[in-house]
């Protein structure tokens, strides 16, 4: 045994409540903390990883109940490829934010560092457990910490934002928790592996409604139109590299939850066209409105929310090509967006509005954030060589293979408009004249590196994508394969 | 050969013969003389049989015709005309007032001997003179090229600074290319 | 080598011949064009007078080395023409480079020298030139769609697009083509007003609205040359309607008379029509001419 | 086989060092750009078999690089052009601003153009195509002019065909489950009816784009005259010809084979007729030489659209003939008017006049491009023009014959135009400063018109290359039949000998020119362009008499029913009503809670609704 999975779960959990205790010793500690918890967890999950995709995955059992009775945590290809790539966008988003806005005092760094450690804690946790109600305290912790988050700023339209994002997130705890009710009840089982198993005995109606509400309960969390009303204020009012955690952790663990019960624990087939449906809605619709948007990040927002919709898109051909692309999609969203929200926020960072117009001719004083944002947009969009095109050809690939020209019509459609809103934005940096009072900031050295390593790893999986290829197609076979998932967590006898 | 004398001659009978036989006239029209163009040119006296055809730009023409009274504004354009035809070439005084100044003898601003400024070949007189003698003083023209004694662009390069003072006496505000063929 | 001095000579006596006649059909106009207007009118030889004394003035001005070149681009135009079109068919005296050549490159050949000559009156910087110029292309767009479309009803109805191809096609048949393909021929003849630029044509070279258009800076051997061109290309595009349309030439005097014949055709019409504007040229030309292209093209498939 | 691997690494590593090179040294620089153009060129023509192919797998994927006769002669015109191109960039670059950006992309467009000839599958192909149009993209937007209608209409339009083809190879992805060009041959006669008809269609689109054919014409114009010229030199004499090198791939490997392809190749040659016939009426109307040429090059890429769509030898050898002599034409041409740019600052045939004695080299070069683009012999230009006329009459196309005519006779007053805007008329002061353009400029230019003029005579020396790749594509040999080295033919054995003509052309042309400047040398003389005849008026020397505004009126004014319809504005209304349905999508986020509390219960209770039918 290399490591154990629940240290993902309890390390974090523990920097997160030493954080304001170090802090007391030195101010610094708050800083370096939850850098060196995340550098660890990523050598462990790398370290993880590779044992998994070796020797199968790793089911751990908490407190010693055996499953069905106790809860557990599974390391597979799938949910470990998942972890891997948060705890590595958690670590950049530290890297990034280790110097992020010097000027906001010690409390509200201690607070934003906690918060930080227990979104990831939360988001980790989700992709982890084996449980279903476990997951919905994880996500709890995820959306307690994501509200705070976006509150980080403390002025009206933050709160306002984190209200809804709030409210919203309310209306999801209830309704997941409804689901839950209505699956304990038929099966009185709350264990994943052990739902599956039985899950064809459930009445086909109660199924469907339980379905139904785990979709729009977790759809609120993984902005699903029409559920994402929180989205776009939260990712405008909260701080850049918070934009970039949403994009690239919160989402991608509500989206694997949807998955887990789509795929793994309900046997409903329909559920993959509902995917496609409400999928490509997500995507026209928030395509749609990012082009008509004059701030920056609420743009990225938007469009984020399409990718997303994309990914369920592929996810719901249900063939194991369209999982591989979803995950690859996933992957490329989360290092791609969280660039773009990175770079981005630099680019309007004095501005008060931070609107669109006000990155005009930020080139000139922002050289390498200009450039790597541009490349962000080039990759985003999907153009070769960048790693964007990779993904979006494998979604493609898995549409045609799935014979629905209809969705791969529309995603290409959908795309030219995404190319125009983000061409928009690099002409603007590059080739028109600065405002008049706009005060460009200069990135700290830290943010800088983390940026560059995203762009690196664009460049590096555009020109090369078998470096991650291999873990991805692994990880989708994972998925599929949901008999060996069951096997696996029920077949552990403590 | 053709430095040989007598081919030189004979050239030349050709060449004049060709000349005469074809005059391309570039019809100033500056006073009333203007009006009898048309008939010259027209069914009743159609000058065209003789050879005579209007021209429509001066590099084309062979006879520069000033049609009356010139003032000085105008000669200004009518000596930029002639300096702008190609050697050979010809100026047919047309009335009265070309040569004297006729009823306007006594204006302050027309030129009274046009001979003076442009080296007139044949003077049409009359006030106006009528198709027939226009057609008369084409014959005369026609006459004076057979013989070879049409010579006027040569007198006006010979006497250039003759006729220089002349017109600048008279012209103010003197912008001219130099005339030097 | 023998063959080729005396395809030379030939050349030389084909081009004085076109000279001579075209200098004389261009008197010959100016002639009737006078008894028209109830004058007298000069002599038929009075061109080759004009031409003469042009050719003996004694100073030239030129605005360039295009200008100078471009008398030389027009008679290449007509020359060519000449050559390729067969003057007279199977006479030795009469040479022609037609092998060389078929309708299209005739065409095309035939546009070398009024785009030269464009360049030279371009150079010489005269507003009027280059308005000239502009009318005359626009007008050249005008009926070369009349002229094409006659052409091709042609090559699509005998499968041929070279000219002897066409010449044999009627002495088998022993009609002209004139009267097998009638509304090619009158498509072609209507074309042909624009391209002889007589009245109502004439803008290109309005004498007092544009002091003579193109050539208004040309003075001296300059015009004589373009003058001989202007000759030669009126008897080449005479002799190629010929050969198209009636059956061809084989000697001289049947050659002079269908000539002739036809070049009255647009004389006659322009001697005693007023002067277009160049948009109503262009739109006379897609007007009717066209209209009777199109009749010779469905002609020419049905009978194919 | 390691031949492709190096000339690749040289592009994308010179690329790269070139731009780097910019901080340290202007003439390092140079060098760096200029060798990482030309000894990738030489590699190509020295080290690269025939048939020999490279492959290689990514992601999974197997790729294969290659070259045939077909793709070796659109590899000549890339790096040909390419390599003059450099050259003259070198010169064009000179002092301005942002050289780092325009080398690197430079260098990028002439790899992606290499790189999609060589492709033998379908997604190095796709690959390469991209980095070209984002390479161009980045061209078009370099003067920052209008960049938010120009540089975003050009990649919407360029994505749009992308995006086409990208989803033809995806649906033949899906059956044959490869992405070889050649397996995808190899399935298309399984394919469905309805398959085979929709993938050429979509690659089709891709490629019309690129080659700017009616009605996907719109970004050209924009986009040819907002590169910089050193750039769109190449970008209208090579990169526009990769959408003729597809398309030509397509007809003739896939539609060919359809019962229905003649649809196919009948409404693309019409496309391509209206598409030469619209974009000369409209570079007529321009006073921008830009802009003008940019017009042209639609509507010369519309000639070589019709040759290949014909789909006869003599149609595919006129319209390929025709590519190169585009590509050195109107290479020449953007040159030219790059050349002029630098030395006067402007483009525009209302304020320049009379350069030909003070640029006399551009002016000859532009002349030549000039009577070849027109067609007129003795110039290349004409053997393409006459085969594709031919190819045209003899294959039953009597109406499409006439409109290409139009449009090529049409197209001498904007020939015209342009040699008179620049070149030709009033010699004005404001411009008697003007010199020649540096060498390196000008010898690209006047290489070019040599090779114009050679190919005038002697065709073969390009139509062997050409029908060598007919023959790959499973053409017969029509060597003899239908081209010798000066020998044109028609299919009904008509012909043109070329070279007796040239011969006739310079003697004739010698001739009288002598004649005009002979008899008596002294007698003729120069005098200035102010001393014309303007009734009797002393034009002063600031007096601007140059005609050049409303040059070609008259015959607009003919036109103009047909010249008031213009697809660019329908594409606009389209875009604007676009935009307000974007504007409706927004405002879904209505930015109030309540209302997104509101959504979440309608989606539950819809959802729940109609969970019968969803489920």
């Amino acid at each position: 045994m290399v490591g154990t999975p629940v240290l993902f779960v309890a390390i974090p959990l523990l920097a997160a409540f030493l954080i304001p205790l170090l802090g007391m010793i030195w101010k610094e500690l708050v800083r370096i903390v939850p850098g060196l918890v995340l550098m660890y967890l990523m050598v462990l999950s790398i370290n993880l990883l590779n044992h998994v995709l070796v020797s199968g995955p790793i089911v751990e059992v908490i407190a010693g109940w055996a499953p069905p009775f106790g809860i557990n945590l599974v390391f597979s290809a799938f949910s470990g490829f998942l972890v891997t790539l948060m705890i590595f966008l958690g670590l950049v988003v530290w890297l990034y934010s280790y110097r992020f806005k010097r000027n906001v005092g010690f409390e509200p760094a201690k607070k934003y560092f906690l918060l930080l450690m227990m979104l990831i804690t939360g988001a980790v946790g989700i992709v982890l457990t084996g449980d279903i109600f476990n997951m919905f305290v994880f996500i709890e912790i995820t959306g307690i910490s994501g509200y705070g988050l976006t509150a980080f700023y403390t002025g009206r339209d933050s709160a306002e934002a984190s209200f809804k994002y709030l409210m919203l997130g309310s209306i999801a705890s209830t309704l997941l928790l409804l689901a839950i009710m209505i699956l304990y009840s038929q099966l009185g089982t709350l264990n994943m592996a052990e739902i599956a198993s039985k899950i064809h005995t459930v009445n086909p109606t109660y199924k469907v409604i339980s379905l139904i509400l785990f979709i729009s309960a977790l759809g609120i969390e993984a902005e699903i139109f029409p559920l994402n009303g929180w989205a776009p204020d939260a990712y405008a009012e909260a701080p850049g590299p918070v934009g970039a955690a949403f994009a690239g952790i919160v989402v991608k663990a509500s989206v694997y939850a949807i998955i887990r019960y789509i795929f793994t624990i309900f046997d409903i087939s329909g559920a993959y066209s509902f995917l496609i449906i409400i999928g490509m809605m997500t995507l026209i619709i928030a395509e749609t409105a990012a082009i008509r948007q004059d701030k920056l990040k609420r743009m990225l927002a938007y469009s984020s929310i399409g990718q997303m919709g994309l990914v369920l898109v592929a996810f719901g051909f249900g063939t194991e090509e369209g999982v591989f692309a979803a995950l690859f999609l996933m992957l490329n969203h989360a290092i791609i967006k969280s660039l773009l929200f990175l770079s981005g926020s630099y680019l309007v960072y004095n501005s008060k509005d931070k609107k669109i117009v006000e990155v005009n001719g930020m080139h000139k004083f922002l050289p390498i954030t200009s450039f790597l944002f541009a490349l962000g947009a080039f990759a985003i969009v999907g153009l070769p060589p960048f790693a964007g095109f990779w993904s979006k050809l494998s979604v493609l690939t898995a549409a045609a293979d799935s014979h629905m020209l209809f969705v791969l019509a529309l995603v290409l459609i959908v795309s030219v408009i995404e190319l125009v809103y983000y061409l928009r934005v690099v002409n603007r940096i590059y080739f028109f004249k600065k405002g008049e009072n706009v005060d460009p900031k200069k990135p700290t050295f830290n943010a800088l590196l983390a940026m560059i390593v995203l762009g690196a790893l664009i460049l590096v999986i555009g020109f090369y994508p078998d470096v991650i290829t291999g873990v991805i197609h692994k990880a989708s076979a994972d998925l599929m394969d949901k008999t060996k998932y069951i096997n696996d967590v029920l077949s552990i006898k403590q | 050969m053709v430095n040989d004398k007598h081919s030189q001659k004979i050239v030349d009978f050709i060449q004049n013969w060709s000349r005469k036989h074809s005059i391309w006239v570039l019809a100033y029209g500056t006073g009333c003389g203007a009006i009898e163009i048309p008939p010259t040119m027209t069914s009743r006296y159609d000058a065209e049989r003789l050879g005579v055809r209007g021209a429509a730009t001066p590099r084309q023409a062979d006879v520069l015709m000033i049609t009356g009274y010139l003032t000085v504004k105008t000669l200004k354009r009518v000596i930029r005309v002639y300096e702008q035809m190609q050697d050979p070439k010809y100026v047919i005084g047309f009335g009265s007032c070309t040569i004297n100044g006729g009823m306007y003898y006594d204006s302050y601003n027309t030129i009274n001997v046009l001979d003076k400024y442009l080296p007139v070949d044949v003077y049409i007189n009359g006030c106006m003179p009528r198709p027939e003698a226009v057609l008369s003083g084409f014959a005369q023209l026609q006459k004076r090229i057979a013989e070879g004694r049409a010579d006027g662009a040569t007198q006006y390069k010979e006497n250039l600074e003759w006729y220089r003072a002349n017109q600048k006496r008279i012209i103010p505000n003197w912008v001219m290319p130099e005339y030097n063929w | 080598m023998e063959e080729v001095l005396y395809n030379i000579l030939g050349a030389v006596v084909t081009f004085i011949v076109a000279f001579v006649v075209g200098m004389t059909y261009g008197g010959l106009t100016r002639k009737i064009t006078a008894r028209v207007q109830n004058r007298k009118g000069p002599p038929f030889y009075q061109n080759f007078i004009d031409a003469f004394k042009l050719a003996s003035k004694k100073t030239a001005i030129h605005h360039g080395v295009m200008h100078l070149m471009g008398p030389a681009f027009l008679m290449v135009t007509s020359v060519m023409t000449l050559l390729i079109v067969p003057v007279l068919a199977g006479n030795n005296w009469f040479p022609n480079l037609n092998f060389h050549g078929d309708l299209i490159f005739l065409l095309y050949i035939m546009t070398f020298g009024p785009l030269g000559m464009a360049l030279g009156a371009g150079q010489t910087g005269n507003p009027n030139s280059a308005i000239g110029v502009t009318r005359g292309l626009s007008q050249m767009v005008g009926f070369e769609i009349p002229w094409v479309m006659s052409l091709v009803a042609l090559m699509i109805q005998y499968h041929t697009t070279s000219i002897t191809g066409l010449m044999e096609v009627q002495a088998q048949s022993g009609t002209w083509l004139m009267l097998s393909s009638p509304f090619a021929f009158i498509a072609a003849v209507m074309a042909m007003f624009g391209m002889f630029r007589y009245s109502p044509f004439d803008i290109v070279g309005a004498p007092t609205e544009l002091a003579s258009g193109p050539v208004s800076e040309n003075g001296g051997k300059f015009l004589f040359v373009m003058m001989s061109a202007g000759s030669v290309f009126t008897f080449a595009k005479l002799t190629l309607y010929v050969d198209l349309f009636m059956g061809g030439a084989s000697n001289l005097v049947v050659l002079l008379i269908k000539t002739f014949l036809l070049y009255m055709i647009p004389v006659l019409y322009g001697v005693t029509s007023p002067r277009y504007r160049t948009e109503q040229a262009v739109r006379w030309f897609w007007g009717w001419p066209t209209f009777f292209g199109f009749l010779a093209i469905i002609q020419a498939v049905i009978l194919k | 086989m390691e031949t492709y691997s190096i000339i690749f690494a040289i592009f994308l590593g010179g690329a790269v060092l070139t731009y780097f090179a910019g901080k340290l040294n202007s003439i390092l620089q140079d060098i760096l750009f200029l060798g990482s153009v030309l000894v990738p060129t030489y590699l190509f023509f020295s080290g690269v078999s025939f048939g020999s192919a490279m492959p290689f797998s990514l992601e999974g994927i197997s790729l294969l690089w290659g070259i045939d006769h077909y793709s070796w002669l659109f590899a000549l015109i890339v790096l040909g052009l390419g390599s003059l191109a450099a050259v003259y960039a070198i010169g064009y670059m000179k002092g301005k601003e942002r050289k780092g950006y325009f080398y690197f992309n430079f260098i990028l467009s002439v790899m992606s153009m290499l790189g999609i000839v060589v492709s033998q599958d379908l997604i190095s192909f796709f690959i390469f195509w991209e980095i070209m149009t984002w390479s161009s993209y980045l061209m078009v937007i370099y003067n920052g002019k209008d960049i938010q209608r120009v540089g975003i209409k050009y990649f919407v339009f360029s994505a749009i065909g992308a995006y086409a083809m990208l989803m033809g190879i995806v649906i033949v992805h899906s059956i044959t489950h490869t992405f070889f060009i050649e397996d995808m041959i190899q399935a298309y006669g399984h394919m469905s009816l309805q398959l085979q008809i929709w993938i050429p269609i979509l690659f089709l689109i891709a490629f019309a784009v690129k080659a700017a054919m009616m009605p996907l014409h719109v970004w050209a114009p924009g986009a040819y005259s907002n590169a910089p010229m050193a750039y769109t030199s190449l970008f209208s004499g090579a990169l526009s010809k990769m959408g003729v090198y597809g398309m030509v791939l397509i007809l003739v490997t896939l539609v060919s084979r359809l019962p229905q392809g003649i649809w196919f190749r009948e409404v693309l040659a019409w496309l391509g007729g209206i598409t030469a016939a619209v974009g000369t009426l409209w570079a007529i109307k321009q006073d921008d030489a830009k802009k003008l040429l940019a017009y042209s090059s639609v509507a010369q890429l519309g000639y070589i659209i019709t040759g290949v769509a014909i789909g006869t030898e003599l149609g595919m050898l006129a319209g390929l003939f025709l590519a190169v002599m585009h590509a050195l034409f109107k290479g020449t041409l953007f040159m030219a008017v790059g050349a002029i740019e630098k030395q006067t600052g402007t483009t525009n045939f209302t304020e320049i006049t009379g350069l030909i004695r003070k640029m006399p080299w551009t002016f000859l070069a532009s002349l030549m491009s000039i009577i070849a683009l027109a067609g007129i012999p003795p110039l290349g230009g004409f053997v393409g023009k006459w085969m594709l006329y031919e190819s045209l009459i003899t294959s039953d196309h009597y109406l499409l014959v006439i409109l290409i005519f139009f449009a090529s006779t049409a197209g001498f007053l904007y020939c015209y135009k342009f040699l008179f805007g620049f070149f030709l008329g009033q010699e004005e002061k404001e411009w008697e400063h003007v010199k020649e353009a540096p060498a390196t400029m000008v010898v690209p230019m006047i290489l070019m018109s040599v090779f114009m003029f050679v190919l005038g005579t002697f065709p073969g020396i390009i139509l062997k290359p050409i029908n060598n790749g007919l023959m790959d594509l499973g053409f017969v040999d029509s060597y003899k039949h239908l081209w010798e080295t000066s020998v044109i033919f028609n299919n009904w054995g008509d012909h043109v000998i070329l070279q007796p003509i040239l011969y006739s052309i310079i003697a004739i042309f010698l001739f009288f020119l002598i004649l005009v400047v002979w008899k008596g040398y002294k007698g003729t003389r120069y005098v200035t362009t102010k001393d014309i005849s303007t009734s009797g008026e002393v034009p002063k020397e600031d007096e601007n008499l140059t005609f050049s505004v409303g040059f070609t009126q008259p015959f607009l004014r003919a036109v103009a029913p047909v010249m008031r319809r213009q697809i660019d504005k329908y594409y606009t209304e389209f875009a604007k009503g676009l935009e307000g349905l974007f504007e409706f999508m927004r405002r879904i986020y209505t930015g109030n809670a309540q209302t997104y509390a509101l959504y979440v219960v309608v989606f539950v209770v819809i959802v729940l609704l109609f969970k019968d039918v969803l489920f």
